[in-house]
């Protein structure tokens, strides 16, 4: 059985988005791959020719285009997939701790599976949190964030409990509700921009 | 010419006429060799695998002045090669008569597969017997075509009329000669 | 529209009395994300003026303004958005480029998550004035919470009549797609990004053609950062004079700058262009909490700067930073401490574009990917030889300027600064095989 | 536009690159993914140049150098990838010849590019015409820095029967990717992976046979080798003889590598008109019959049995065979023979006096052409009209892809075509609607943008007046169109007659198209303007068993399901011991036409060459040598007694001059084929059993010593005695 033969819905969302033409149809590949690994946690042979049918190219396209980005997989991955940012302003975080730590406590090398099934990991570069470093990111869910030692074995005691915490999303920003930033001796300076009027829509030439 | 002139003349015929000769009475005695004396070539192989060194490569026909080379090449079975990596010489043949031994084909060897020894009794009665293949030219193989059908048809050891001194070059690996 | 003369000095600190942060003004507030939210705090009026003064006025205000590209190169986004042709009879393109993949950066998050109406209506009125039809954002794959909340605002603004046929009854017609990349940093590079748009791999494209003439799909499109595109939002809100009135002579505006690394409150602050490093790094960030040695002022691609006195009075704005030899970037600050090995610190990014080449041109493949990042490992592993760092610097020479996209130059930013900063680092290093400073443990236990 | 390259000053056309400005000028680049025929990507930066343009001042004149007078050059601040950089009025360019920058950087580039290339010259059948060597030798630094293990890959990985792949000697420039995405737009290979750990792979589970070993020419190193010719010969040691390929009616220009009198290698060669550089896989690996089994002497039957015999005594033969069938002989040979043998046979048939000879494969009559594949590639509508091109003629399959990517006709310079042609682009967008195919499914399918299932010998009229919505669409896509193309294949020419003649120009005058008729037979056009053809009371060759004698020129009704023999006598003149041949009187050997100088007709009319390819054939003779054999058999004299005596004929008779020859062919409005009932349909096949690789059958030419050991005693007695003993 075909993943996409009883999505049409889906299918007709996904390749809305993009122009009616053989290009446009090409344009659902990346879609339609993280689909599928979302749903089987990764890419098999047989659907990568599958998206080839549906996005009109052929079975080594689809590799190709697949092979390039890091985050899809042609392996089975655990259920819970830990990728550890590893790049510099997580290294200054203690990032390669991070990664011995996890690697020894999970017993788990990159490109395998434990042998419960839950786990892989991956070391990954620059994910973007590099003001609440060091992260890790859970498979296609989220991440944590400003992941100490001991926030880390409590993510891990909660993955192997199948209970894994919200991710979540810190946001490193001083700007408080009025507007207003707050420098660190905790002073609030400048403006607000809750203060000007934004100009009238009329015009004003 | 003075009388002198003579003296001194007949003083060199004398004086060797009580040296020990310097001819050889090849082939009774062997001749001896020095170790870079260019006879025909050998084909070595790997001392501790055993395979060939010829990968087949056409290199040295491609050096030779002489147009006496001529190798053709094919793929190894990788479960039982001949050579190390893909490809091989399924036939490799010098043709000894073309041959001036120059030794250009050696330094064209990029692995060290033909290497000229010291073997230079070659004399046979037919053209087609003067091309050498790979069956008597590998390490192990030992005299000439004309040298070997001798010592079949005899039963006898093969002979070889020459001696090298300090025995063979270091690049002629696995031949002994006698010293 | 006047001209406010004469001009007053413009602002060029984020604790001057009059600059107010506008960007980041609502990210973190509860509900930030929401159209009710975004609609109370004067949400969409910059497209309802950009509808009322029409696409031509739009781009000569975006001009005014004197924006740069946020995305680092620094580019003005008004003559940008000019480049597109008018009244060609095909359909254009408005992207944003969302793969905020460059170390260092992390303001697009933020304002992708927490703030995504007032992307939409930034892409609104880019695609208003371009005469685009269809807009798309490419958000990195791994900003999943990012995207969900980018989807939602777009159901809401549909729903809303924003987003759709005639918007707001301008008889402007404009779709807008969300499309999620999957871990490649040389999609930031537009012309990659519009390959991986086309469901290609990401190798750049041959330019010229620029992408305002054949773009996606071979179309005209214009491709810019989420920043830049919030910072038109602003603009058309409160006018290009205000946005003048920030920043410095060639570097207007504010600017959303990062930091990172040993601070007391690493983050994201939205100040004014022209701000000096030690304002940003001792006043808002809380002054760093050890030792410092280098200072990278933009993403790891710009060229590290010496911690001292010089760069830490610098302006932070594109000027004054490329006369000391580096680049303004995505204004992603970090400190590298004392602590740390630099020549450790300096492979670990030439690992990050050694991983992300796209493997396309020789120099990148074979001379990043295959060859400087190992010359770094070897020296780390303290297995160097004098005259590696020569070879490092001949090699360099080889690859800079070379490639076919910037990512081996962005690579060597770093590899030059550190050789040139901290030679003896180096030297010591492939002398004695021992780092000045050995490894210890960064990682906080709680 | 004036450019200068290192101080050469040259006028070339607007939108030329830089690169093909500096080989214009007769100065070298090094390149490696730069390719005449495929878009031009940047992707190696070997092509480095400084390249610097003056600039116009606010008044709009140039601004000038203060010393000189001269335009002042302002010098890009670092090299460019010549390739894609366009060259611009004024522009000045600097090689590695006058610039030390450049030179660093092209040395730099091949370190970088030789850093994981293996050291495999020898074993690699590349070398010695590989693109790497060549280049590393002029440009290279000679030794390289890196200090590391190579990288390790996949060697002598199969991507095909035909193709063989090595990973680790690819230098990624993707010459082969592009071109099965630009030339043949199948997208079956790409590269895997990203940064360094890129490589080549199918997921196809093989490439299509089709065109696919192009790839194997165009690759400039030896990371895609050709797997029949795997091993065979080293480059320099192969005779390369510049041919025509008569597989199919295209006619394309390979070159035939033969060593030691054996073909071991076909590779394209350039024929900017016919076929680029392309070939198809059965002109290019569908060689092996011309060195497996060959028939070396002549056979005579006797007592039931064929056994070996001297042209002598097969002449005799011969003579016995013929005499009571006075001319009730019947003359028969194979389409692909040159026009020299057909008129060899033509005179010996006047001298004889038969009706009956004939050549096959043809069509009862045969329309003319009016386009050429230059033609094709050009035109803004196509209709394929009964045509399986794929076992017709392959390439005017690409030809007509080339039509549906821009039908941008590559550019010329001093050098050759141009090797950086900044019109062409990767991915092209293709016009598929600019291609109808009406017919049976074929290959061609996939790229048309109207598909009409359809057969029969009524096609034609259909289309004329259209009947379905289909049709009427292809009909109309003739119509609007400014330079029409109609393709007629085999099933719509086996029903052809002057009426079908006539209702085919009436259409064309009608749509203004010009017409390309695929004739059956490689060179059947040719012959067919011979009046080769069955006279008055002949017999044509579908009726070969109703003849008295015969004789037949590599042909092999047998294995056609026809009777193999004609009633009395027959004579087979063939490369190999074929099924008739097996039940024929005498066989002749015969040459294949790698090995006959002559000349042949493709399928627009140009008259192109054939040559020689050193080939071991033994006795082996060309039909013109058969035939006088046969003529002294027959007791008569043939006015055509060798290749100058046919071309003399050629020229009394008809007026074509064949002595001067250009390379290249010439296009000449052709005679037009008389017409004659066939009595056979024709069923194009590109691909015959013998042309399929046997690896297992390919030995060595060489005997080895085993063979020669047997021979050791001497036939002298008593044996001589080897000096010196102990």
């Amino acid at each position: 059985m075909t993943y996409f033969a009883d999505k049409h819905p889906l299918l007709a969302d996904i390749f809305s988005r993009y122009p009616d033409s053989p290009q446009g149809r090409r344009s659902a590949l990346m879609p339609l791959l993280r689909e599928v690994q979302n749903a089987e946690g990764f890419v098999s042979e047989a659907r990568m020719r599958e998206i080839a049918d549906l996005c009109g190219t052929t079975a080594t396209e689809v590799r190709s285009v697949m092979s390039f980005y890091s985050t899809y997989h042609t392996l089975p991955t655990g259920r819970y997939h830990l990728q550890v940012c590893s790049t510099l302003m997580c290294a200054l975080a203690g990032s390669d701790e991070l990664w011995d730590h996890l690697v020894s406590v999970l017993d788990v090398q990159p490109g395998d599976v434990s042998a419960d099934g839950r786990f892989s990991v991956q070391k990954v570069e620059c994910l973007g949190s590099c003001g609440t470093a060091p992260v890790v990111q859970l498979g296609d869910e989220g991440y944590y964030e400003n992941v100490t030692r001991q926030k880390c074995d409590r993510l891990i005691a909660a993955l192997r409990q199948d209970a894994p915490p919200p991710p979540d999303n810190p946001v490193p920003v001083t700007v408080r509700e009025d507007g207003r930033q707050m420098t660190a001796a905790g002073e609030r300076v400048g403006a607000s921009i809750h203060d000007r009027k934004p100009l009238p829509a009329g015009g004003d030439r | 010419m003075s009388v002198l002139d003579i003296a001194k003349g007949m003083g060199v015929t004398l004086s060797k006429l009580f040296q020990k000769p310097v001819t050889v009475s090849y082939p009774e005695e062997r001749v001896t060799l020095q170790p870079r004396f260019r006879g025909r070539h050998v084909l070595t192989r790997h001392p501790d695998t055993g395979l060939e060194k010829c990968i087949g490569c056409s290199l040295c026909a491609a050096a030779c002045p002489a147009y006496a080379i001529y190798v053709e090449a094919a793929e190894n079975d990788p479960l039982n090669p001949t050579s190390p990596g893909e490809r091989y010489a399924k036939v490799y043949e010098i043709n000894m008569l073309r041959c001036i031994f120059c030794g250009l084909c050696e330094e064209a060897c990029p692995t060290g597969a033909v290497v000229l020894g010291n073997e230079f009794e070659l004399a046979d009665y037919r053209y087609g017997d003067l091309v050498y293949g790979k069956e008597d030219m590998l390490v192990g193989v030992d005299g000439s075509l004309p040298q070997r059908r001798e010592a079949a048809r005899t039963g006898r050891p093969l002979r070889r009329g020459f001696r090298v001194e300090g025995g063979a070059r270091p690049e002629l690996e696995g031949v002994e000669y006698p010293s | 529209m006047t001209v406010a003369d004469p001009a007053p000095k413009p602002i060029t600190s984020g604790k001057d009395p009059r600059f107010a942060p506008s960007l980041y003004a609502h990210v973190g507030q509860p509900g930030s994300w929401t159209l009710e939210y975004y609609r109370k705090h004067g949400g969409y009026e910059g497209v309802r003026r950009a509808f009322a003064i029409g696409p031509d006025a739009v781009i000569d205000e975006v001009k005014k303004s004197g924006l740069r590209g946020r995305g680092g190169a620094g580019f003005a986004t008004g003559l940008k958005w000019s480049f597109m042709p008018l009244n060609d009879g095909k359909p254009h393109y408005v992207i944003c480029n969302a793969d905020e993949s460059e170390p260092g950066s992390f303001k697009d998050r933020y304002l992708l998550s927490e703030d995504p109406h007032q992307l939409i209506e930034g892409m609104l009125i880019g695609g208003y004035a371009m005469r685009a039809s269809v807009g798309y954002i490419y958000i990195r794959g791994e900003y999943v919470h990012a995207a969900e909340r980018l989807w939602g605002a777009i159901e809401e603004a549909r729903a809303a009549g924003l987003l759709g046929k005639n918007v707001l009854g301008s008889g402007f017609d404009f779709q807008l797609y969300v499309h999620r990349g999957a871990g490649a940093y040389i999609c930031g590079e537009e012309t990659a990004l519009m390959n991986s748009l086309e469901g290609l791999r990401a190798n750049p494209r041959l330019k010229p053609p620029f992408p305002a003439a054949a773009g996606l799909y071979g179309l005209p499109t214009t491709i810019n950062n989420v920043e830049t595109f919030c910072a038109a939002t602003q603009i058309l809100k409160y006018g290009a004079d205000w946005h003048a009135s920030m920043g410095t002579e060639k570097s207007r505006g504010m600017k959303l700058f990062q930091i990172s690394g040993p601070v007391a409150r690493p983050g994201v602050y939205e100040l004014p262009l022209g701000t000096p490093f030690r304002e940003l790094i001792d006043d808002w960030a809380g002054g760093p909490l050890e030792d410092i040695k280098a200072i990278i002022p933009g993403g790891s691609s710009c060229p590290m700067l010496r911690w001292d006195e010089a760069t830490l009075d610098m302006p932070m704005d594109y000027e004054a930073i490329a006369a000391a030899g580096s680049m303004l970037g995505t204004g992603g600050v970090t400190l590298i401490p004392r602590s740390v090995c630099i020549v450790n610190a300096t492979w670990n990014l030439v690992r990050f574009y050694a991983h992300e080449s796209c493997g396309k041109c020789t120099p990148c493949r074979e001379g990043i990917s295959g060859w400087m990042v190992r010359m770094y490992e070897k020296l780390v592993r303290g297995r160097g030889v004098p005259g590696d760092v020569e070879l490092i610097l001949d090699m360099s020479e080889n690859i800079g300027g070379r490639s076919f996209c910037a990512l081996a130059d962005a690579c060597l930013g770093p590899v030059l600064s550190s050789i040139k900063l901290f030679r003896e680092e180096y030297d010591a290093l492939a002398e004695t095989g021992q780092p000045l400073y050995p490894a210890r443990s960064r990682w906080r236990e709680s | 536009m004036k450019v200068t390259i290192d101080g050469i000053p040259v006028d070339l056309p607007a939108g030329t690159s830089a690169l093909d400005a500096v080989f214009h000028a007769g100065r070298d680049v090094p390149y490696f993914c730069a390719h005449p025929y495929l878009s031009p990507v940047g992707a190696c930066r070997m092509c480095l140049v400084e390249a610097g343009t003056p600039r116009k001042g606010k008044d709009g004149a140039f601004e000038l150098d203060e010393a000189t007078g001269q335009p002042k050059i302002f010098w890009m601040p670092k090299p460019m990838a010549s390739c894609t950089l366009q060259a611009t009025e004024g522009m000045h360019i600097r090689t590695a010849k006058t610039s030390d920058v450049v030179a660093k950087a092209q040395a730099g580039m091949m370190e970088f590019t030789l850093l994981n290339h293996p050291l495999d010259c020898p074993t690699c059948d590349k070398g010695g015409a590989c693109e790497l060597q060549d280049r590393a030798f002029e440009y290279g630094y000679g030794a390289s820095r890196y200090g590391f293990d190579r990288r390790h890959a996949d060697k002598h990985y199969a991507l095909s029967d035909f193709i063989i792949l090595d990973q680790e000697r690819c230098i990624h420039c993707k010459r082969c990717v592009r071109y099965f995405e630009e030339v043949p737009g199948q997208e079956v290979l790409d590269f895997i992976e990203r940064g360094g750990h890129t490589f080549i792979d199918t997921e196809e589970g093989g490439l299509p046979v089709g065109f696919q070993g192009n790839i194997a020419d165009i690759c400039p190193v030896g990371a895609l080798l050709d797997n029949v010719a795997r091993f065979r010969g080293r480059n320099w040691e192969y005779d390369h003889t510049p041919t025509t390929c008569t597989l199919c009616p295209v006619g394309c220009s390979i070159t035939v590598d033969a060593r030691n009198g054996r073909l071991e290698r076909v590779v394209a060669g350039e024929h900017r008109d016919v076929n680029e550089v392309w070939i198809c896989d059965a002109g290019r690996f569908g060689h092996v019959f011309a060195t497996e089994e060959r028939l070396t002497v002549p056979l005579v039957r006797v007592g039931g049995e064929l056994r070996e015999a001297t042209w002598d005594q097969a002449i005799e033969a011969m003579r016995q065979g013929f005499s009571g069938h006075g001319s009730n002989v019947g003359l028969y040979l194979s389409a692909d023979s040159t026009l020299e043998e057909g008129a060899a046979l033509v005179a010996l048939a006047e001298a004889v006096g038969t009706p009956s000879r004939d050549h096959w494969p043809r069509y009862p009559h045969t329309p003319m052409s009016t386009a050429t594949l230059t033609d094709v590639a050009t035109a803004d509508a196509l209709v394929v009209l009964g045509a399986d091109l794929g076992e017709e003629a392959p390439v005017v399959e690409l030809r007509i892809l080339e039509a549906l990517r821009g039908g941008l006709l590559p550019a010329e310079f001093a050098h050759g075509t141009a090797i950086a042609d900044l019109r062409l682009t990767e991915r092209p967008a293709r016009t598929p609607e600019k291609l109808a195919v009406i017919g049976r499914e074929s290959r061609l399918w996939r790229h048309a943008g109207l598909r009409v299932p359809a057969e029969g010998p009524d096609l034609l009229a259909r289309l004329a007046r259209p009947d379905t919505p289909d049709l009427q669409a292809a009909l109309r896509l003739l119509e609007e169109a400014e330079k029409p193309v109609l393709i007629l294949g085999a099933d719509v020419l086996n029903g052809a007659d002057t009426a079908f003649s006539a209702a085919l120009s009436g259409l064309a005058g009608r749509v203004g198209a010009k017409v390309l008729v695929i004739p059956a037979g490689p060179n059947s056009r040719g012959l067919g303007g011979l009046n080769l053809v069955p006279g008055a009371g002949g017999l044509p060759y579908g009726r070969l068993g109703e003849v008295g004698a015969a004789f037949l020129s590599r042909l092999d009704p047998a294995a056609q399901g026809l009777p193999g023999r004609a009633r009395g006598f027959t004579v087979v003149h063939d490369t190999h011991l074929t099924a008739t041949a097996q039940g024929a009187d005498v066989v002749l050997p015969a040459v294949t036409n790698y090995e006959k100088r002559g000349t042949t007709v493709n399928l627009e009319g140009r008259l192109l060459p054939l040559a020689q390819a050193p080939l071991r054939a033994g006795e082996g003779a060309d039909l013109i040598r058969a035939l006088v054999a046969v003529a002294e058999a027959l007791g008569v004299r043939s006015p055509v007694r060798g290749l100058r005596g046919a071309q003399a004929w050629l020229e009394a008779r008809y007026g074509l001059r064949l002595a001067e020859l250009p390379a290249g062919g010439r296009l000449q409005p052709p005679r037009p084929p008389q017409d004659a009932a066939t009595g056979l349909a024709h069923a194009p096949q590109l691909w015959k059993p013998r042309m399929l690789p046997r690896p297992e059958r390919r030995g060595s030419g060489v005997p080895g010593r085993e063979a020669r050991a047997e021979r050791w005693e001497l036939p002298l007695a008593p044996a001589p005695q080897p000096g010196g003993d102990d």
